[in-house]
């Protein structure tokens, strides 16, 4: 049984919904877990709650919200049509924005955990020795939470891989633009053709499975600590 | 020109209130008890701790005052901190490289690979931190405060993990530092023996309060606070190297109080040294001896003393314009019948030499 | 030769297809099928997704689309009308009529939610004029529509359910399982509506094609009786 | 608009689950996030890649798998059988089942960060003073990675709430048993029963908003560290 | 009985090989320059490194052999870190209870409180780790590890973040320790101040071998070891107070040699008590001097002298059966003739009272 064309085109979607989601979310996500670890303002746990606050809405849920903000409509809609772009619903965009929002915390959360892990020390190290505090930060902080941001690519990459809810609302499932492999797999299951949905599940796991294998073993061979 | 600092902090339980002038050149040690706030006032001068009403003046240069705060990060400082503080992600080479790349190459002033050989630790330079001895990873980050060229070194106990003969290695380096980079060092100790050593000025710090300073010679013969009591009180005297004997393997050094017989070294004719009598190695005669291995025997007058009920009496004596002091039993003190004002002789048995100053 | 977008309800996506490869090979146009949910095509169309054509799974929301004047007017019609079968993976456990509904040896009925799919209200109507809708409540495995229905059954997991002649047709056909077809005078019938939601040729001639005779049997041999 | 009996009945049965699950999750994760963090296996990353897998199969597939092995014909479902238990598919078990699968990764690997930062030193000194492996897991290296912890919950429990397409799928939507908010809200907006769709999304943010937010106060207030 | 140890080891660029067998009483120093090994040694004992075929023997228990390995938790062990290792989620007083909780009561010989009291720790109870001092942190881990009443006590370096003022409030309740409780207390030093004053018995490790070991009388003044070469090369004398003069505030010690002459102390009479004699304090005179501060003039026996091309040459003498080390100048020794045999006289400018012994 072999893949169809659109089953290898959505495949690719795919992998590139996740790569471009997982580099968004890393670099915004990265000064926002760095103002959470560092702050000491009273109000941050309201910032941490709003962050978490994606998850629990079901994902198709999110995914009608985010449709009824990004369609002509909606106030997001209005705004790109103001400025003279297009509606983002149903495009690679759109779709790029509603992962983003839904695995936003997956990326934050272990960041911040792992920029608080590091301590003051280190920091204050790097200053004594002319680090300005962009240069500490890229030369010292960010070395010192690979750990966390390894966590953080992955559960934000798988977890856009897997992503389904968000994504089948605001991108409406176009093969070639917006129908992602999970989709096309729930299509599959949907219209009863089990045995390409189990090679596509097997295909996408493999391909997975072996992706992070490598991620995870590169980490522990770079890895200096004592664990 | 000098170094100006007022720091006012409170911590819980503790009260930081600090105002110094301390030289620009030479040593200052920082000495005081633990928990007194010597790291505190290192932190500060650092800018790693922000009090709001402070001052502070390096030079010619305000590092802090009410409007102003320069950062860390652009203070010519070197900080070698009281716990180990290599980076954890870099090997033992990147680490030391980690300063240096950042000082332009104008003000390199310290050579890398000199701070390497100096602290004995070309081999680790593969390793990294947690592959260290207590003692190496110590001598890492002094060698990387030292590679970054700093205008002032700011040692916190830099050398207590260190054995003795390290120590020795080292000591005499940091010495020479300030005379060939004009460098002042803010060192914070609780060894008096590095104290007398290394310092050219003390700074006592007492529960977050400045006791006293000054320059170590009165300091340390100062009847009046602690240092002059301890098993350790000494006194420094400044002299200079007048002629070697090979035959003897000694050399005579010249003091305001007459000429010093040591052990024979290699320091050139005229170079000024500085050395450290022990109160305890110093003995006291009413008339010149003969037939001893004391080879150092001077006339003194004595300054001042203190009789109470401890067993032990310390002497403030002047030999020519030196002060000495001499550690004797109260027992002694009666037997020779010691008054201010008083002529005798000083023998010494030993004395160390503490290179140049 | 231009390019058209289908959005289609999951249950007709396998005779869409069939339909769109006679209709490519006919007019060397090209059909996207788009498959999803007819609540979330609905929620999309509105919203702006670009669909040509819209097929639903039931007549409800074409007809709140021709009345919102998203829709062409006068392009609606019923192109399938669904049939509904109560279903067993056993052999000899459903005979023709409701008694195995009576007599209870079962642990889960399924049937997909009414609220969402016409078969579920089709069964309810069933189950309601029999008086058994009460009594089996608690035993009722509903399903979000009718794809997930035939699963919940077909993976053994409920014994037997109401679930698309469509779905069950090659089974009934080779005697796999035991099924009992329901007579279409017991229950409304499942009108599957389209409507064309932009008015270009290609999208017509598309139509004008789904409603040939020669379609419809194509259409009947799936499993749906047309009107 | 007030919300309906049934809807109630969802929402303690979403913040049931959520919590069981946590609880879970909590158990099983800890030791296995402690032997990946300490462990110097050499073959560790390929039980890593695992744990991150069922990532990145969409969920509704994933349920749907779930659904064929909990089935009487597939492994699961004939050792249950074996050992006299009723299949656990379309009960609340079964749903505990799923959710404790699908959100695995979230509560394992922020664990694992927080387990490694901890280093070996403090277990050393617990170690010195009597401390027996286990008292000195508990007593020192649960109190140490008291971040992770938070994350992991909170992680686990928000995504299990918005978790959807596992418990569509195994779950077969019986009010009081299976029928969770997720589905709740779904059903709503399908059915095009939006302000229902808004009450109900708006009360459950809300709910979690204040949650999580005295969560993290907490948590704040309770904090030892130099940030 | 003793502690019986075979460890062999090797990491990167370093071979650990020793083999050791240590007295189940009093303090052993472990005493060598940094990264030669003494923190592994100290490990390797505790449990927390393991080693595949070492072997160690405490007393009557066997902690160690090819067949079995008792984890750490289950020796009864006292450790302090070389580095900081307060638990950070726990405050100064439940860092302090952790080890307490798990002793069971019929083994608790040593009383919290009193812990806490000798090192003036009291007020710090309610701080977390980083609210304290560097000294003060390390006071905690002391009082923490004393307090598990262990039956041998690992320290690593334990005191060289404390001043002098401390150490010696502290030492004096280490060398109670063994007194009071008989336990053996391993000691990771590389200061040989604390090394003489505290340590019965010293091994010298060095590049992860030992170089030698022994009762530490006989060790520092074996002119074959770097010991007796140092500036602090010392002799220790064991002696016992005979008389206390209060008029003079002074008291006597009789040694194998003669009668000590040292400040008054409040010691029982009777009491063994150790001297600690510097090389450097140690003068020698041909003839017996007189109106001298120096009080302590016994005659003695040169026992070995080396002469090389040093300018300092270091002398062991025999007084009655103790030995002595004096450092004098070649100078010195050339207008003495000293030679092996010769009699002479002893001048002990000063010497220190170690405690009890
Ligand atoms: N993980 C490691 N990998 C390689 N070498 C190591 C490792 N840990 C320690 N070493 C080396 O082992 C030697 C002994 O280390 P150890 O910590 O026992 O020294 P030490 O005598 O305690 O020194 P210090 O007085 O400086 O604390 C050192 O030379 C050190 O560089
Ligand atoms: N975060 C804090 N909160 C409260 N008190 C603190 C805090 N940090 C330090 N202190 C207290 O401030 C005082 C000064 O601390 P500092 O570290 O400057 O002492 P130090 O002189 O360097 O001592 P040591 O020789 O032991 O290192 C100590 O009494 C300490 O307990
Ligand atoms: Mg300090
Ligand atoms: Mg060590």
């Amino acid at each position: 049984m072999m893949l169809s064309e659109s089953d290898i085109t959505a495949l690719l979607l795919t992998f590139k919904l996740a790569a471009v989601t997982t580099c968004i979310l890393l670099v915004i996500g990265t000064p926002v877990a760095w103002w959470l670890a560092r702050s000491r303002c009273r109000y941050k746990f309201i910032f941490e709650g709003l962050i978490a606050l994606p998850l629990v809405l079901p994902p198709t849920v999110l995914g009608f919200y985010l449709l009824v903000m990004l369609g002509p409509n909606g106030p997001l809609g209005r705004l790109m049509e103001w400025f003279g772009g297009a509606s983002l619903a149903f495009t690679f965009s759109g779709l790029v924005i509603g992962s983003v929002f839904y695995s936003m915390p997956f990326v934050i959360q272990p960041l911040q955990n792992a920029f608080a892990a590091i301590g003051t020390r280190p920091m204050e190290v790097a200053a004594t020795l002319r680090a300005s505090p962009f240069d500490r930060f890229f030369t010292v902080a960010l070395p010192l939470a690979k750990h966390g941001f390894l966590t953080a690519a992955v559960l934000g990459f798988a977890h856009t891989i897997g992503e389904f809810g968000v994504v089948l609302m605001i991108g409406g499932n176009i093969p070639g633009e917006t129908q992602v492999l999970s989709i096309a797999i729930y299509d599959h299951v949907e219209a009863l053709e089990y045995s390409q949905a189990h090679w596509l599940s097997g295909g996408l796991l493999l391909l997975s499975f072996l992706m992070l294998m490598t991620v995870y073993a590169l980490n522990g061979r770079l890895s200096w600590g004592r664990t | 020109m000098s170094i100006k600092a007022t720091f006012r902090l409170s911590k819980k339980d503790f009260e930081f209130d600090v105002e110094l002038c301390i030289p620009d050149r030479g040593v200052t040690a920082i000495f005081g008890p633990s928990g007194c706030g010597k790291t505190t006032l290192l932190r500060l001068m650092a800018g790693l701790e922000r009090c709001s009403n402070g001052y502070l003046k390096v030079r010619d240069r305000v590092w802090q005052d009410s409007s102003e705060f320069i950062p860390s990060h652009k203070r010519a400082i070197g900080y070698v901190f009281q716990e180990a503080s290599l980076f954890s992600h870099l090997n033992v080479a990147k680490n030391l490289e980690y300063g240096v790349k950042r000082v332009a190459i104008a003000e390199q002033k310290v050579s890398l690979d000199h701070a390497v050989a100096l602290l004995g630790i070309g081999h680790l330079l593969n390793r990294n931190a947690h592959q260290l001895s207590g003692g190496e990873k110590q001598r890492v980050a002094i060698a990387r405060a030292l590679a970054v060229s700093p205008k002032v070194l700011l040692m916190d106990e830099p050398l207590s993990a260190l054995d003795q003969t390290l120590k020795r290695e080292i000591m005499p380096y940091l010495e020479s530092l300030h005379d060939q980079l004009d460098i002042p060092i803010i060192y914070v100790s609780h060894s008096p023996d590095e104290v007398a050593r290394l310092a050219d000025h003390l700074v006592l710090l007492d529960a977050g309060k400045v006791r006293a300073d000054g320059p170590i010679g009165s300091m340390l013969t100062r009847l009046d606070l602690p240092l002059a009591y301890g098993d350790d009180a000494a006194a420094v005297i400044d002299a200079s190297v007048v002629v070697h004997d090979d035959h003897y393997g000694i050399t005579y050094l010249d003091f305001s109080g007459g000429r010093f017989t040591v052990a024979r070294n290699t320091l050139p004719l005229g170079r000024p040294v500085r050395l450290r009598v022990m109160a305890r190695d110093v003995s006291l005669t009413l008339e010149r001896q003969m037939g001893t291995s004391i080879l150092n025997i001077f006339p003194a007058v004595v300054e001042e003393l203190i009789i109470d009920d401890q067993p032990d009496v310390t002497v403030r004596l002047r030999v020519g314009s030196t002060l000495l002091l001499s550690r004797v039993t109260r027992k002694s003190a009666s037997l020779l019948q010691l008054t201010p004002k008083q002529a005798l002789y000083v023998q010494i048995k030993s004395v160390a030499l503490l290179g140049g100053n | 030769s231009s390019e058209i977008r289908v959005a289609v309800a999951s249950n007709f996506s396998e005779t869409i297809k069939a339909l769109s490869t006679r209709f490519e090979e006919q007019t060397g146009h090209r059909v996207v099928v788009v498959v999803g949910s007819t609540g979330k095509h609905y929620a999309q169309i509105k919203h702006g997704a670009p669909y040509d054509i819209f097929f639903a799974a039931d007549k409800a929301r074409p007809e709140l689309l021709d009345e919102e004047g998203v829709a062409i007017p006068l392009s609606r019609f019923t192109y399938a009308v669904g049939q509904l079968v109560l279903w067993s993976p056993r052999k000899d456990f459903v005979d023709e009529g409701i008694t195995v509904l009576h007599q209870g040896s079962f642990r889960y009925l399924a049937l997909a939610n009414p609220k969402l799919a016409p078969y579920g209200a089709a069964a309810k109507e069933i189950l309601q004029s029999s008086g058994l809708w009460d009594d089996l409540r608690g035993r009722m495995v509903k399903g979000e529509n009718i794809g997930q229905t035939f699963q919940f059954v077909q993976s053994g997991n409920a014994e037997l359910g109401f679930v698309a002649y469509s779905q069950v047709k090659a089974r009934i056909e080779s005697m796999e399982g035991s099924a009992w077809v329901i007579p279409q005078s017991s229950y409304t019938p499942i009108e599957q509506q389209v409507v064309l939601l932009k008015d270009n040729r290609v999208a017509r001639d598309f139509l004008a094609f789904v409603r040939s005779d020669k379609s419809k049997i194509l259409i009947e041999s799936f499993g749906y009786r047309s009107l």
